[in-house]
């Protein structure tokens, strides 16, 4: 086997490369060649085309997500922006958080557990690369039907895998999404998204700057995990003798990890690195090439150096490998030692594997022989950007017409009664504890509030209670429908599920699931989807801190639902005034905030009775929604409510079912005066909630509505042990709470 | 009725946690000498009937795709001789 | 005067600054321990967090069992020391053979996290004097490993001697034998408990109750007033 | 190098669920005639230099006292053939 140098590539220009194969477009490879003057080496070509690669580069997605940088709106939380690992936002007292979420939804198919174990794992050493401790993880989840077999293979696996991983490292879990769909069926969407605390002072950079200082590779050993497509380069191009063909799929080893992040908060506490970047896809390259680039001279890496688990990889597979449960540091020279100590400590370990130079290219030597030599910014921050062709689909609008408020509705108060239980029993309405009690919520001893809440709330520091919360949501159907609303819908309930928590909305990260880009149709959603997000974050002042685009996500010609999740992040300045959605106070009044209109298009009831998908998605009014948001903090803050839930998938009768069962206690629920009955439980408008008001509190909270011109109605009392709507029907909280809570057991236990 | 033992271990080329934290351990209990371990499960699977030629074709199918997930693990069936 | 209390840090452990909270919070003197080191730095009494240490690769507690502040844990423990073990620290104790039986994955297969009832079931042991036998308490619960097992004939060893400490009211969650949820060793000194009274002692974060704060009263009382 | 193996598994009269879970689900993936399943642990230790009566003593006190718990578990360790 010969080493394709650089040397050798100079002096050997027409020998073939297997560009194809690692997925390069012909001018992609050309413009390669362009940029070096030469063919690239294996390693280099190896390099490009896995940072190059959609999943990097965002080649395809860039020109759209611009708007987030562009349309910011007025907000002096932002301490980072997007482009690094995470986006930081100040939460006030000298505290930042930083969170993200990204998205792990082709391994996880794969190889449920590990692939979902390692989508946590990722994000997780995203956060930690920031500089941040982590305090919380969410996993906001998307598989197929409820009832097809193959969903019993995925989706226990998931929620095993997320649990495994996540408990191990002793981060609670604190929300999340499960959303069942047949469009999801041969490709789940497993996001995971993580928070973490810094102080001001210890936020961190990936850059690799000061010539002469070191760069250390720490953590796990490297080995031939989810190298893919590289193993053409091995096998083909250099007759490699190593095993054809590698896997796929990476193993994850929380406990790794959980050393890792111990070991390196001591490090960021001692002050020892000047640049760190974990390892996610991608690898070494992609850790190498963005400190390079976003530092201020080359680097130099001696390959070889790399502690591997499997002596047989090429230099190729080690730049490609995606082994978990690593990180790169850069360390000033005198602080070498004291980092190895800490590592040696932990049990972690730790090689220097080149340095940083004051030349301008990233330079990587294997056994003395140069095989990279490249601009690192024509690596990390210059790939390939497509401009590429959207249109409305042409089914759009039949889509549109074929409107959900025209279905049959139930025609008698029995009818309703019976639509109401199957609502509440069915896979996407009914209770996730199966689910998320398989995770951790109470580690760390700061969960203020976790699952079923509106948002999970984690205390960030015992003296003051300050607390950040967190809510991500998402609605498929209404994205299919109109993409640009369905953007906003999610934005505005995830705002409004943290409003509801007492929280006040200060920033988003989001993950936009989507299918091929290079569909027209699927381009015109994604399009749609992200002008809608931008304008939406603009117009209630949450800036987008980062995010993740997962494409490609379809089975043959068949995309899933344009999926765009937002994970808003808020911060509560005493988490003991915290508003939880349970109606635990007999006597309450319950009040719903916001108008309902006839609005059904997407709805859980057009779904579950129907199985039907069409129309248009409730209206957004994000002023309204900012109103409403403003109403719930100022009622929590003075004491004006003692519960809250926001209204959303389901409607009113859902939200009260889940606070009713959540609180042990029942509901008397009266019509209010010009609504319909079916409307009134069933209507999914947008920039509502209920909320639960001590007798002795009502006419202050009246009072604060009307002077700020939020409509809010007085619909029924917290009383007794049923759910009676009056003049229609009762069900007694017994009967709610076996329909709510037996379905999922039943169908995965 | 017959044993058949299905072992499924971790491919060679994947990572295995267990298996490295159980070797980590060996020199500090005083164990020296074990220069790998790997970690794997055993199933044993009581069979009714013959385990002729079909039984085990159907078990290799079972292994294939139940027990194992042949993207990052190998599998092997034998029959245990009865005691 | 006050007691130290130590705390043990394995690598994997979760539960250690949540542990040294409570101790904090009972009004005793926190101490944190590490798993190199076999010095106990003269502390009055240790806790063995909960958390998945070494990975609770091989098996719960197997690894961890066997380092060197284990030894003199051990030792003392034996001696006499107070040693509670929660959750994870049960598990390294069982492996230690410090309390009988062991500790298997749970019956469903899942881990599991909820608030779980208890019923004290005895106030004679060093962690348990701030409860009265019989009291019903509320402690959450995590856990993969927590199916308590033991041979009958230990088990009816445990009843005979009353050194079955807690046990699971309502829903037994994990399988274990006789609704098993701690015991102690003969002395009193020893405990293991799978619940974690260490996330029970502040109504504002977890479940809301402070429940578990008896037991690190209790033994804070027993080590002042000896 | 030789090949030893320890297998590890739950004493008979233990609660088995997972080897139960595997047996449930068998019938609904279309595999019957399986009457029982135990699931246990397979180590395969990869030994320097030559397995001996003193090195297999040796292995046989790792495995009693490290890698089962013979409160719960039995063990046996075969050494496999050299392929
Ligand atoms: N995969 C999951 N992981 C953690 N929590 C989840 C998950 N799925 C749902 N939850 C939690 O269950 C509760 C109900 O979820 P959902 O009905 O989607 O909330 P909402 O409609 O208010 O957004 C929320 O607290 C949510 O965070
Ligand atoms: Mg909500």
């Amino acid at each position: 086997m010969t080493l394709d140098t650089v040397k050798h590539a100079g002096e050997t220009p027409e020998a073939e490369q297997p560009w194809k194969e690692l997925g390069l477009k012909e001018d992609e490879y050309a413009r390669i060649r362009e940029i070096l003057g030469r063919r690239p080496t294996g390693a280099e070509l190896a390099m490009y085309s896995v940072m190059w690669s959609e999943h990097c580069s965002y080649k395809s997605s860039k020109v759209h997500l611009k708007q987030f940088g562009e349309k910011v709106p007025a907000n002096d939380a932002m301490l980072v922006g997007i482009g690094e690992n995470a986006g930081v936002v100040d939460v006030g007292q000298g505290y930042a958080v930083t969170f993200k979420v990204e998205s792990h939804n082709h391994p996880s198919y794969i190889e449920p557990y590990q692939g979902a174990a390692t989508g946590v794992g990722g994000i997780v050493r995203d956060i930690l690369a920031m500089g941040a401790r982590p305090v919380a993880v969410v996993d906001p989840l998307r598989f197929g039907a409820a009832d097809h077999p193959d969903t019993r293979r995925v989706l226990p696996g998931v929620v095993a895998g997320i649990g495994g991983y996540g408990n191990c490292l002793g981060l609670p879990n604190i929300g999340g999404e499960v959303v069942f769909d047949a469009c999801y069926q041969g490709n789940p969407l497993v996001n995971a998204g993580c928070i973490g605390v810094m102080k001001h002072e210890d936020i961190h950079l990936a850059k690799a700057s000061g010539p002469g200082n070191k760069v250390v590779l720490y953590g796990a050993r490297t080995g031939g995990d989810g190298i893919g497509g590289v193993s053409v380069l091995a096998s083909e191009t250099f007759e490699s003798t190593g095993p054809a063909k590698r896997p796929a799929v990476q193993v994850g080893d929380p406990f790794q990890e959980k050393l890792l992040i111990e070991c390196t908060l001591e490090i960021f506490r001692e002050q020892l690195v000047a640049g760190i970047q974990d390892l996610g896809g991608a690898g070494l390259s992609c850790a190498t090439s963005e400190l390079a680039s976003a530092g201020s001279g080359g680097m130099r890496v001696e390959l070889d150096t790399v502690p591997l688990r499997d002596s047989s990889l090429s230099p190729e597979e080690i730049l490609m490998s995606e082994s978990q449960e690593r990180m790169c540091a850069i360390v000033e020279p005198d602080k070498v030692d004291r980092f190895m100590e800490i590592c040696e400590k932990w049990d972690v370990i730790a090689t220097v594997i080149g340095e940083v130079t004051d030349g301008s290219q990233l330079e990587i030597f294997w056994h003395g022989e140069q095989i990279v030599d490249v601009p690192p910014r024509t690596v990390a921050h210059e790939g390939p950007v497509y401009n590429r062709p959207y249109a409305r689909p042409a089914w759009q609008d039949a889509l549109q017409a074929d409107d959900a408020n025209k279905l049959a509705r139930p025609a008698n108060a029995a009818e309703l009664r019976e639509q109401v239980l199957k609502l509440v029993s069915s896979p996407n309405q009914a209770s996730k504890s199966w689910i998320t009690d398989q995770y951790d919520r109470f580690v760390q001893g700061n969960t203020v509030l976790a699952m079923p809440e509106d948002a999970g709330m984690v205390r960030i520091d015992e003296k003051t209670n300050l607390g950040v919360a967190m809510a991500t949501d998402g609605n498929g159907r209404y994205a299919k429908l109109d993409p640009y609303t369905g953007a906003q819908l999610a934005l505005a309930e995830s705002y409004r599920n943290v409003a509801a928590s007492g929280a006040k909305p200060l920033a988003i990260s989001d993950c936009l699931n989507f299918g091929s880009p290079e569909d027209p149709d699927v381009m015109w959603q994604f399009a749609e989807a992200t002008r809608g997000l931008a304008d939406g974050c603009l117009q209630l002042g949450t800036p987008v801190t980062g995010g993740n685009v997962s494409l490609y996500n379809q089975t043959g010609e068949t995309a899933i639902h344009p999926t765009p999740v937002v994970a808003v992040l808020g911060v509560i300045d005493d988490v003991t005034r915290r508003t939880p959605v349970a109606f635990a106070e007999e006597g309450q009044l319950l009040y719903l905030l916001g108008d309902t209109h006839e609005e059904l298009g997407g709805s859980a009831w057009s779904q579950v009775i129907h199985d039907h998908l069409g129309g248009m998605p409730p209206k957004v009014d994000l002023d309204r929604e900012k109103l409403l948001g403003e109403i719930l903090i100022s009622a929590s803050r003075d004491g004006m409510i003692d519960a809250a839930h926001d209204l959303s998938d389901g409607g009113l009768i859902q939200a009260v079912t889940e606070s009713c069962l959540r609180g042990g206690k029942g509901a008397r629920l009266v019509v209010p005066d010009g609504l319909d009955s079916f409307v009134f439980l069933f209507s999914e408008s947008a920039g509502r909630a209920v909320v639960s008001v001590p007798r002795s509190e009502e006419l202050r909270f009246n009072d604060m509505c009307g002077a700020r011109g939020l409509p809010a109605t007085r619909i029924g009392v917290v009383d007794g042990d049923e759910i009676e709507v009056q003049a229609e029907f009762s069900i007694p909280l017994s009967e709610l709470r076996t329909a709510h809570e037996a379905t999922l057991p039943g169908l995965f236990a | 009725m017959a044993r058949v033992v299905v072992d499924v271990m971790l491919k060679p080329e994947i990572l295995d946690p267990q298996g490295q934290a159980v070797q980590r351990a060996l020199p500090r209990l005083g164990f020296e000498g074990i220069a790998d371990v790997r970690q794997g499960k055993r199933f044993e699977l009581e069979v009714d009937g013959p385990v002729d030629d079909a039984a085990l074709a159907r078990i290799n199918e079972m292994a294939e795709t139940f027990l194992a997930n042949t993207v990052i693990e190998d599998f092997t069936v034998k029959v245990e001789e009865s005691k | 005067m006050t007691a130290r209390i130590g705390v043990v840090t394995f690598p994997g452990t979760l539960d250690d600054k949540d542990s040294l909270r409570a101790v904090r919070t009972a009004g005793a003197e926190p101490v944190s321990l590490w798993h190199r080191d076999k010095d106990l730095k003269q502390v009055d009494a240790v806790v063995l967090a909960g958390g998945f240490s070494y990975g609770d690769y091989l098996r719960a507690g197997a690894i961890a069992r066997f380092s060197p502040v284990m030894e003199t844990i051990i030792e003392q423990a034996k001696a006499g020391l107070p040693v509670l073990g929660i959750c994870n620290g049960f598990q390294i104790l069982t492996e230690a053979h410090l309390l009988p039986g062991g500790m298997l994955q749970n019956n469903h297969l899942h881990f599991i996290c909820r608030e779980q009832k208890l019923r004290v079931e005895t106030s004679g042991t060093a962690w348990t004097a701030d409860y009265t036998a019989g009291q019903e308490v509320h402690i959450p619960l995590k856990n993969m490993d927590g199916r308590y097992v033991a041979e009958e004939r230990v088990l009816d060893e445990l009843e005979a001697e009353g050194r079955v400490a807690f046990r699971y009211l309502d829903v037994n969650p994990n399988g274990s034998l006789r609704d098993i949820a701690g015991i102690t060793n003969a002395a009193g000194n020893v405990v293991g408990l799978m619940p974690h009274p260490e996330h029970a002692v502040e109504p504002l974060v977890g479940t809301g109750r402070t429940d578990g704060l008896g037991f690190f009263t209790s033994i804070l009382k027993k080590l002042v007033n000896a």
